[in-house]
């Protein structure tokens, strides 16, 4: 009888060991580092810009909040391999890649801050966050049939977790995304939990980037601390789908370093050993060290970089914090394009409502 | 804002006459024609053209990139006709039958409906999802489901129901041009049963809004769907009787146009809803709870609804027991009339 | 048939002061412990105990094989709770949140609530499927709906809703011994908001029946679930105002136990009926219809309705807009009992 | 990078070429002819119960209904693979599993006839037919857990169209059988189409095994014809699952002769060619000629065969028409374990609505 494939260990796409030592030879673009030194950049802004997010809620100025610290390298490698014009389709962690699309720091603090007004204002083809795990697949084939209708010649990115892909509406979409070779992307950011359920209670495949193979997809699985073999794989998966050559799922294995969202308490179900562990292989201090070897980086760089970074932020939660609420009706603002007359009953109720709540 | 629309006026020049099933495609193949951005995906839509016929032709017509069969699964063909409305596509997906759209709840309630919202006016979601429903026509469990009640509870979601040819053709269309998602639910036991008169000229019927059949004074009888039959007929017979029964199609059953089944109301004084859907959490209920509320001073009986019952709809041996038939609805009627 | 509970009466011996998280918590327990065939799955209801905390402990205290973690999807986690249902298990299955409780639909609606009868009486679907719902903790998106009405208007599930830890200990535990499906609900902006004393003593309160919590001959405020409290409030700041309410928690939304809610209304004449749900296709639609088409004649004013509005819940910075308030209950009854 | 594992092709389980010949050593188990004997009554049994429910449909007597004509070896190997203290989940195409296990003809027609009694009644344990698509997947799992819980040695088996693969309860239920170990066999019959959707426009992968790769499931091919390679990938998956060595996933490749359902007009969508083609593959023609060819069974066997099975069905058939309805009321009957006296409203409506007809 026929065996289950063993999905190749070597084919895992990875550059740097965690030393910030490459493995092997790096790709011919790396060996200029200004890319890597943007990279570098928006990862360490991404984290700080997570710290600050975290400590606002503690404080009580913001709303659950989900860190995407120790996975910065998936969402910039996202963020600077997309073009302005192709569609990207997060889920619920990918600041930096919002960020690198231009999103502005304090929409996303409005938006955890329980404000509409805050849902991702990148580019307008893209989407917003979503939260119901793994409906955002659907978008994403959805998104690229469109391009491929219209024989337009961008790509769609589409990011979801590890926990995401035993969600039926990831099978259905790599599925057809197979079925009608879509130019579209999947990165999976296994970050090895969902929330407390570790990623061998997930799925008893040995890898979750197999998970194409039945939908007949191009599968990859690439270190998601290593932002050079990550900038490598979502480029190479990007023109394939630009290329029409059609769809890449990517396993971008990683390590969630925080809590799943400031709502939960990571240490009730992990052994801090196994956290301490992984912030050995995290993907900042791992580029950091190489572009220190190569004389591209100092300290001295770095407090500049950091104090830069703080600023900005700064500037976005002063901005935030500044932001005067939503009038008491924009609950029904854009629910529907024009409002419908049949409604005006709930404008009414409303308005009295207001009217006993002033008195 | 109510419409008046008289059910038996004659010929209307150059047009033929046509199913509601022919109606729907008609408009299908209109929209497509007038505007390259409308889509279409579903199971078995394309060379099989649907399995009432709904798009019969229209991959041949306008190709396959334009009419898509889809891999069997409802949540992905929801989610991918929002992935297409937000990238300036107006898809029409058809849910085979509507005791099949479950799996597509979760799309349509957490995206469809507030995507314009969330993102406060920046994408939009121009899409309709097409389903058959009601019972009738003997088939198998699962295919003679009424469950309108469970999309006009979601805020976003419009829903329109159609009940004879040009009102699917002239709802269809609006439907589609519509910048909202719609839920247009065909109401299968009619796609043959009747004929109309229906020129393609694209004219539009307003969503939104009731459709007053037929006038009358002594009693209103509000209902959707599949029943306007049994109930023009009910309302045939109680004229017969000497009671004049005024007859709303109430079309749009979400956002409900009360007004108009309001005006209607107090000018009669009674009213009887009917529906083929299960009764508690039934559309009916909110109209009676908000005419009783309203008007509770110009009603002259308690308002009286028949419905389905809060049971599965039975197997289609025994589906007659279930649906509301004429004789049901003259029964009411009766009992509203001599009330008090 | 209804109950008449006293939510301020004193300590009950060996009880402690529990939350009605920890009362959920306890119910489950004890029926673990009393029946071997109960079993818990869900998302992250093992090692971490819930994202609430309700099934805190359950997993060391019963193993592995008792308190199933599952892969995230909520499809499956209702089939294979169907699946464990059909070969005599007792499943209580946990959806972390209301707003994810759609990928189930297809699964409750066409099976869960269909399997006994379908198969007329041979297989059975005793299950239990416990969500938090409802808003007002400041949750993310899709954190605070409360969706009830859909689940109410299928026939063949109940549909039960606790408001303190005592109702929650004794309607779980009803509701895990009932061999039909239940949705259960629980009000998780009270989770922690208020302590009663409770014994674990295993005793049951009934399903299918409402119940009294304060009595009163003016006017009747009906509600369910996290809006008790502010119902109660009301009451209370209405009898300093010289106006009797009775209060009256539904505590199983579907079936409805009208016959109590109708004495109760053909009491006082007055009946205002309050939820957070939104207002068009809530369940205050159907109690409001039945009371004004049964007892027209008794009522002395019209039926009002305090809800949601028809709009998605607001994000939580504008979410007390959209939530029913102690002032506009108050509000309402003044408007009530000022009638006419 | 990773290619996309190729599912070997010779490693599709078949023993027996379309004229019956070997293609290679049959097993040893069927060097006895007597269970290839049982199938192929149970085959023809199962191709004329098909054939007179069609006829009823055409003449009015019986409801939409769905032939399994071309499938009888998927169905009649899982039948007699089946144990009675199994769990059968079937879908709606299993009339050979489910009358092999026990159901009465007679009652699948009342299902099909639009009558809940007749909701298959086999072993206590099994399911029913299932319509909405993949949902018994689900079920099975559920199952198969509470199985595992129990510790009891039986196993689980659900049946599933080719269609069906592409909707998420299947992939869901794969994965949490191939997390949780659990003692299921999934049969896909992959019969080529989904109502009009041929298979290659219902998958890009080409085969349908392989989507168990993704679950960590051993996954196999079968030719779904022949009632030999059926029987042996069928009793090695119960074995294995009875075994707690794990799930597997069974492609049984086979071709929908008839109609999808009477309701169903093939040729709208299918060359006829292709069906006659297929004709040549099927499994009872097949299964006839290698009896012969052992000197087994002959066509005077045959015509006293299809006798015997004629008067069984003529008698059920009987039985169905002669079934008086069921009592009007007992659409409420079964819907509750106890009638909920908040219901009785319901009771009165119904009682009056009953009296108005009559009058
Ligand atoms: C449909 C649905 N079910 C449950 C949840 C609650 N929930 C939010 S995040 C999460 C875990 C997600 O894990 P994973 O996909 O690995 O992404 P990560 O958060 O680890 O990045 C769960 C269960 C949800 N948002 N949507
Ligand atoms: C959820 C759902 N969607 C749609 C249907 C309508 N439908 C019935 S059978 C069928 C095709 C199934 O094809 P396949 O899984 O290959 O099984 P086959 O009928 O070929 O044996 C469809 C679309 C359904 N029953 N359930
Ligand atoms: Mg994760
Ligand atoms: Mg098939």
């Amino acid at each position: 009888m026929a065996q289950i494939p063993v999905f190749d260990p070597g084919a895992m796409t990875q550059y740097l060991g965690c030393d910030g030592v490459p493995v092997r030879d790096v790709p011919l673009w790396a060996h200029d580092v200004e890319p890597l030194l943007r990279a570098y950049e928006w990862m360490m802004l991404t984290r700080m810009f997570d710290q600050k997010a975290v400590a606002l809620q503690r404080t009580g100025q913001l709303g659950t909040f989900p860190s995407s610290v120790g996975q910065e390298a998936i969402g910039v490698a996202c963020g600077l391999a997309l073009e302005a014009q192709d569609v990207f389709v997060p889920y619920y962690r990918d600041h930096a890649t919002q960020l690198i699309r231009g999103a502005a720091m304090q929409d996303l603090l409005l938006y955890w801050g329980g404000d509409e007004r805050g849902s991702y204002a990148g580019p307008a083809q893209d989407l917003p966050v979503c939260v119901p795990i793994a409906t955002q697949c659907g978008h994403a084939v959805g998104a690229a049939a469109a391009l491929k209708i219209r024989h337009q010649p961008q790509a769609v990115l589409c990011t979801l977790g590890d926990g995401a892909t035993s969600k039926g509406d990831f099978s259905e979409a790599l599925n057809l995304a197979g079925t009608w070779h879509l130019p579209v992307v999947f990165v999976i950011n296994n970050n090895q939990w969902a929330i407390s359920v570790p990623r061998a209670a997930q799925c008893g495949a040995p890898t979750l980037a197999q998970k194409g193979w039945g939908a007949g997809i191009h599968s990859v699985q690439a270190d998601g601390n290593d932002i050079i073999a990550m900038l490598e794989v979502v480029n190479e998966a990007l023109d394939r789908a630009r290329h029409r050559k059609g769809p890449t799922l990517i396993e971008a294995i990683s390590y969630r370093l925080g809590d799943h969202t400031t709502a939960d308490d990571a240490s009730r179900y992990r052994a801090a050993d196994d956290v301490q562990a992984a912030w050995e292989r995290e993907p900042l201090l791992r580029l950091r060290r190489f572009l220190t070897s190569q004389g591209a980086w100092s300290e001295a760089m770095d407090a500049r970089w950091q104090e830069h970074c703080q600023a900005l932020i700064s500037k976005a939660v002063e901005q935030y914090l500044a932001t005067p609420p939503q009038a008491a009706e924009a609950m029904f603002d854009h629910l529907y394009a024009e409002w419908p007359a049949a409604l005006d009953e709930q404008l009414d109720l409303f308005a009295a409502r207001m009217a006993v709540r002033e008195v | 804002m109510s419409l008046q629309t008289t059910e038996t006026v004659g010929h209307v020049p150059e047009s033929c006459d046509l199913t509601l099933v022919e109606a729907v495609n008609l408009a299908l193949a209109r929209a497509m024609t007038e505007d390259p951005d409308v889509v279409l995906l579903g199971e078995d839509i394309g060379l099989n053209g649907g399995v009432f016929r709904a798009t019969q032709g229209l991959q041949q017509q306008f190709g396959r990139e334009r009419v898509m069969d889809t891999p069997l699964a409802e949540a992905l063909i929801a989610g991918t006709a929002i992935g297409m409305a937000t990238q300036g596509l107006k898809p029409v997906a058809e849910i085979q039958f509507m005791g099949f759209i479950f799996p597509a709840m979760e799309q349509l309630v957490t995206h469809a409906a507030r995507l314009r919202n969330r993102t406060r006016g920046r994408l939009h979601c121009p899409l309709v999802i097409r389903a058959p429903f009601g019972g009738g026509i003997h088939a198998p469990e699962h295919h003679s489901e009424s469950t309108e009640a469970l999309f006009a509870h979601i805020p976003g979601l419009r829903v329109v129901i159609p009940s004879s040819p040009r009102r699917a053709y002239g709802l269809l269309l609006s439907a589609i041009d519509n910048p909202d998602p719609v839920i247009f639910l065909e109401p299968k036991r009619l796609y043959r049963a009747l004929k109309q008169p229906l020129s393609d000229d694209g004219a539009r019927l307003p969503l939104d809004t009731v459709f007053i059949l037929r006038e009358g004074h002594d009693m209103t009888l509000v209902s959707w769907g599949a029943c306007i039959q049994e109930t023009l007929a009910a309302a045939q017979e109680l004229e017969q009787r000497g009671i004049s029964a005024e007859v709303i199609d109430v079309a749009t059953v979400s956002p409900l146009d009360m007004d108009s089944i309001r005006a209607s109301v107090e000018k009669t004084g009674r009213c009887v809803i009917i529906h083929e859907a299960a009764r508690s959490g039934g559309i009916g209920a909110d109209i009676s709870a908000r005419l009783s509320e309203q008007s509770l001073d110009l009603l002259q009986a308690p308002v009286i609804r028949v419905t389905g019952f809060d049971t599965p709809m039975p197997y289609f041996r025994q589906e007659l027991l279930y649906l509301p038939q004429v004789a049901d609805i003259v029964a009411a009627a009766d009992q509203c009339m001599s009330y008090r």
